[in-house]
């Protein structure tokens, strides 16, 4: 009687049933843990190859797979359609590189025919970053801000789990060719890094790429002379203060530009000569205000990722 | 139509690319993949908005000998608000990717479909 | 000649992305999507966007790729942790 | 221009800079600091809503020295106004209905990340709501998705990571979509601005140009933002986001994380889009059938499930797929019953998630419904609160819950073709609900055995304050709500 119950349950119907009943994953069985632990073993010591070895989800259920199949096949076809129907619509948009577009408007020719006057900025694009939308800006930074929160509250290893282990630096090797390298090209990448954030308003570049590039700098010279090193002046708290203080003080400058542009008050914020280093007021400082903060940040996501700590 | 398309052609690349991205981000069983596919997809929605500012024969939005006539220069928006993205997309990939170690320290597996089942084994 | 240098660009984002996403081993994986923002910061450059040129230069290739690098190389080290264990 | 109107623009970069200086506070500091920043920015709020109430006109705010299409600006009307203060205080509530809960799980350092988390939470949906600019509503939408990750994975066990993970997913693809129809927009109309995007729209239709594109750019951003707030078919990722989280993220996921998606495309759909352009399209029809299998899908989903935080979960896939049929109506009544129903279910179902963690605390840490028998004796505060919002969604009147389903029936006799359809969803909807709802709470009210009688929980202060107050407003809602219904139809008149 029972071995004619068990065979109904694993039959479709009585699967079904169970289903209905509420047990979720019926049709989702376990592999079988032999097979499982054998490909662990086939894959040996090469661990990419182990990657690639993971085994496809046990479904020892035909109909399972058939449906993984399927949604395969369907999601490609997702895929395909949805490029057809966005090329069917970019051949209704309008041509590329013509001057008659809707998008070259009142508000570009503003931008381009005033933008140098009124923000005090030569290069148009951080003008209009910092000074005109100013808001979106604002948000972006926030952005970064809250992806570093989130990834030192997942990889920062806990306070009390210090141990040898966690604290081991992954990939670290001390090779002289490396060390001699980044002995001449990390200062050089930084004071590239200053440059490109301290003239964001006159050429290409600003907070974020210059920020970047001294992160980058960073990065490699930690990468060479490991942590220890780097820890002699950023440390965690180096870290905090110094975005706190370029976050805070983004905050109330713009704040400050906003309630009285707002209020229709007058800055006084002296725009300087275009052109100038020390010119369009505010930009400037933000500038700076911001490559700290994604120097800091991403240098500390590299950090986080490498050793699971700042 | 088709040299309508040759014309377009950084439109008609950047929604393929999207398309390849999407399809990547939903199809792919592996993390470290879908993130490649999350920024191809966010890439070429960017290339996507820049090239829509451009403007035959204009040149580079940053004032030059003090000219500052519309003909001068290319639309300055849409690099500004894909400089925004940029920017967006790249800390979602370090949040995606922070994700995907502490999984594979939980899990020991970058394969998504895996790891669901065996955390519903673990479940019960 | 610029034409035909964009249809390359073209060509060459194409099959970036399509070999990144079926590329069997991940480290090859990563190392296209490197230089699948190398051409699009070429890209950017060629239409006249020289502050996104810069910036996906530093943040594309450089640090989202350095970031995919080391998690693998996390990823790795947790891997012989748990062989040795 | 009066000082009031600058409220707005304070609550917004209140709550953002309190975000920033919660990194380096300790746990504490940082938690009452956000409870504080949380009550301003409801006393700021409700003061901007008796502001437009009483001017009855809306005002937009500059974000700088340069006006409409060149700079950055924020709109209040009243419907932006009374959506903000009730979001706040739901905040505000949950965070206090969850704070024993948060205190206990929680170390030191992380409960500091999570009130960072949720100060930017609250600048982001805030700015969602009052944002008049669409690509500045993107940037808000990724803090937001980012925020609500975070508040998911601060508890850091497996389940938890693989639920973030799959939220990101399909939030992300969300974002994408939505991205890409922002920036056909852009194309064709040249402008971020919504009134300015309103206008060329307007002249495009009257033209006849760009009919594709802007049909493409409305099912782009529809679906992304539906995908984001977990309309039915993309709702894979809820049950397990809400199920395993704190019992205050999953209030405030389910409240007002998805809510304010829905919000931005209400305004998207009115402001930027405009309201005929969208009818004439086939969008609303298939928004409108979507929602119905979200309702009854929904339902039978919160049937199966034996786990009080699932079934919670299911019923938001139902109720989420009320609002979007509210929407899916395509009139200003439909709008209106959807707007309510945001309230509503904002209310019900923080209050149902942080009921049932004090009815589980009661069990001895179980979540299994079988389990938690007579639990409402243990924890009778709890009891009465589930029995409340159970009832109210239910749609037993007395209770907002029931206000809004005849909202939905009203609104839906006036389109002959809907109106069979809706009833009968309605009424099945009803039964399902009162299957799964009913049962739950004689459940709670079956008396156990004499040994665990004696195990009584309490609540403590704030979790009593949160549950009250949550009751309350699903009385008043029920009772009084004639204002609410006044406020919103006028702020809608106000979006045209």
């Amino acid at each position: 009687m029972s071995k004619i119950k068990k065979d109904y349950e694993h039959t479709f119907f009585g699967k079904l049933e169970r289903w209905i009943a509420g047990e979720n994953d019926v049709f989702y069985e376990d592999p079988e843990p032999m097979a499982l632990e054998e490909r662990e073993k086939k894959a040996g010591h090469n661990y990419l190859a182990y990657l690639e070895q993971i085994p496809d989800v046990g479904y020892s259920y035909e109909k399972a797979k058939a449906y993984h199949y399927i949604y395969r096949i369907l999601t490609v076809l997702m895929g395909v359609f949805i490029v057809g129907t966005l090329l069917y619509v970019v051949y209704f948009l309008p041509p590329f590189g013509d001057a008659d577009n809707p998008v070259n408007n009142e508000v570009s020719r503003r931008y381009i025919e005033k933008g140098m006057e009124e923000t005090g900025a030569v290069n148009i694009v951080a003008g209009m970053i910092l000074d005109y939308r100013a808001f979106d800006t604002f948000g972006e930074s926030n952005v970064l801000f809250i992806a570093a929160s989130a990834v030192l509250l997942l990889l920062k290893a806990g306070d009390g789990a210090k141990t040898a282990k966690s604290q081991k630096e992954i990939g670290m090797k001390e090779d002289v060719i490396l060390q001699r390298v980044t002995f001449i090209l990390s200062p050089m990448l930084f004071l590239f890094g200053i440059y490109v954030i301290l003239n964001g308003h006159l050429s290409p570049g600003g907070g974020f790429s210059g920020g970047a590039i001294i992160g980058g700098s960073l990065i490699l010279f930690r990468n060479s002379y490991g942590y220890e090193a780097i820890e002699q002046f950023f440390t965690e708290k180096t870290f905090q203060n110094c975005t706190l203080i370029a976050l805070g003080f983004y905050c109330l400058a713009k704040s400050y530009s906003f309630f009285t542009g707002a209020n229709h008050l007058n800055s006084h914020i002296p725009l300087g000569t275009p052109g100038d280093i020390f010119s369009a007021g505010l930009i400037l400082p933000l500038n700076i205000a911001v490559g700290i903060v994604v120097a800091c940040t991403m240098y500390s996501f590299y950090a986080l990722f490498s050793k699971g700590g700042i | 139509m088709l040299e309508h398309f040759l014309e377009n052609g950084e439109v008609v690349t950047s929604v393929i690319l999207f398309g390849i991205g999407l399809a990547a981000l939903l199809l792919h069983k592996n993390l470290i993949k879908k993130i490649i596919g999350l920024n191809i997809m966010d890439t070429a929605a960017y290339l996507f908005l820049a090239a829509q500012g451009y403007i035959e024969g204009r040149g580079a939005p940053i004032v030059t000998d003090g000219v500052t006539r519309m003909d001068a220069y290319i639309n300055p928006i849409p690099s500004g608000l894909v400089l925004t993205g940029i920017v967006v997309s790249v800390s979602v990939t370090a949040l995606m990717l922070a994700l995907t170690v502490c999984l594979y320290q939980k899990y020991h597996s970058l394969n998504m479909d895996y790891i669901i089942m065996k955390m519903r084994k673990e479940e019960e | 000649m610029l034409t035909a240098f964009k249809f390359v660009m073209f060509f060459g984002l194409i099959v970036c992305a399509l070999s990144a996403c079926l590329a069997r081993r991940l480290l090859i994986s990563v190392a296209i999507f490197m230089s699948y923002s190398v051409i699009m910061s070429i890209l950017w450059v060629v239409l006249k966007s020289p502050d996104l040129a810069i910036t996906e230069a530093a943040v594309g290739a450089g640090v989202t790729s350095v970031l995919f690098f080391v998690t693998l190389k996390r990823i790795r080290a947790i891997g012989e942790d748990e062989k040795h264990e | 221009m009066e000082f009031v109107c600058n409220f707005p623009f304070f609550s917004i970069m209140v709550s953002m800079f309190s975000g920033v200086i919660s990194s380096v506070l300790k746990g504490k500091k940082a938690r009452n600091l956000g409870v504080a920043v949380n009550g301003i920015v409801i006393v700021l709020s409700a003061a901007t809503l008796a502001y437009v109430m009483s001017t009855g006109e809306s005002f937009v705010y500059t974000m700088g020295h340069y006006t409409a299409p060149w700079g950055n600006e924020i709109r209040v009307g009243v419907l932006e106004a009374l959506t903000a203060t009730f979001f706040s205080f739901v905040m505000l509530l949950s965070v206090l209905g969850g704070m024993k809960h948060l205190s206990r799980e929680l170390e030191d350092r992380s409960l500091g990340m999570y009130f960072l988390f949720l100060n930017l939470m609250l600048g982001a949906i805030l700015a969602l709501i009052y944002t008049n600019d669409i690509f500045t509503a993107y940037v808000f939408i990724e803090i937001n998705t980012i925020a609500a990750c975070g508040l998911i994975m601060v508890r850091k066990t497996g389940p938890v990571y693989v639920a973030a993970t799959r939220y990101m997913i399909m939030s992300l693809m969300g974002s994408g979509l939505f991205l890409i129809g922002v920036c056909i927009l852009y194309t064709v109309t040249g402008h971020l601005l919504m009134p300015n995007i309103q206008e060329s729209v307007k002249m495009l239709m009257l033209r006849g140009e760009y009919h594709i594109p802007l049909l493409m750019v409305i099912i782009l951003i529809t679906a992304g933002l539906a995908i984001k707030s977990g309309l039915y078919p993309f709702h894979s990722w809820m049950p397990a986001a809400y199920g395993f989280s704190l019992p205050s993220s999953s209030a405030i996921l389910s409240g007002l994380v998805s809510k304010s998606y829905i919000f931005l495309l209400i305004k998207i759909i009115y402001r930027v889009v405009g309201k005929d352009t969208i009818l004439g399209s086939d969008i609303i029809k298939v928004l409108f059938a979507f929602s119905v299998f979200a309702i009854i899908l929904g339902s039978v989903g919160a049937i199966r499930e034996k786990d009080i935080r699932y079934m919670n979960a299911y019923s938001s896939v139902a109720q989420i797929g009320y609002v979007y049929m509210g929407i899916g109506l395509g009139s200003r009544a439909g709008m209106v019953a959807a707007m309510f129903h945001i309230l509503v279910h904002a209310a019900t179902k923080s209050l149902l998630f942080i009921s049932a963690e004090g009815l589980s605390q009661a069990s001895g840490h179980t979540y299994r419904i079988q389990e938690l028998k007579g639990a409402g004796y243990r924890s009778r505060l709890a009891g009465i609160g589930f029995t409340v919002g159970a009832f109210s969604l239910v749609g037993i009147p007395l209770f907002g819950g029931f206000i809004s389903k005849i909202s939905f029936a009203v609104a839906a006799t006036e389109d002959p073709r809907k109106v069979v359809l809706v009833f009968i969803v309605i009424a099945i909807s009803t039964l399902l609900n009162a299957i799964y709802f009913v049962r739950t709470v004689i459940i709670i009210y079956t008396p156990a055995a004499a040994s665990e009688k004696s195990r009584r929980v309490k609540l403590g202060a704030a979790g009593c304050t949160a549950i009250t107050v949550f009751a309350a407003v699903n009385f008043i809602l029920g009772l009084f709500s004639g204002p609410f219904i006044g406020a919103i139809k006028q702020g809608i008149a106000m979006f045209q």
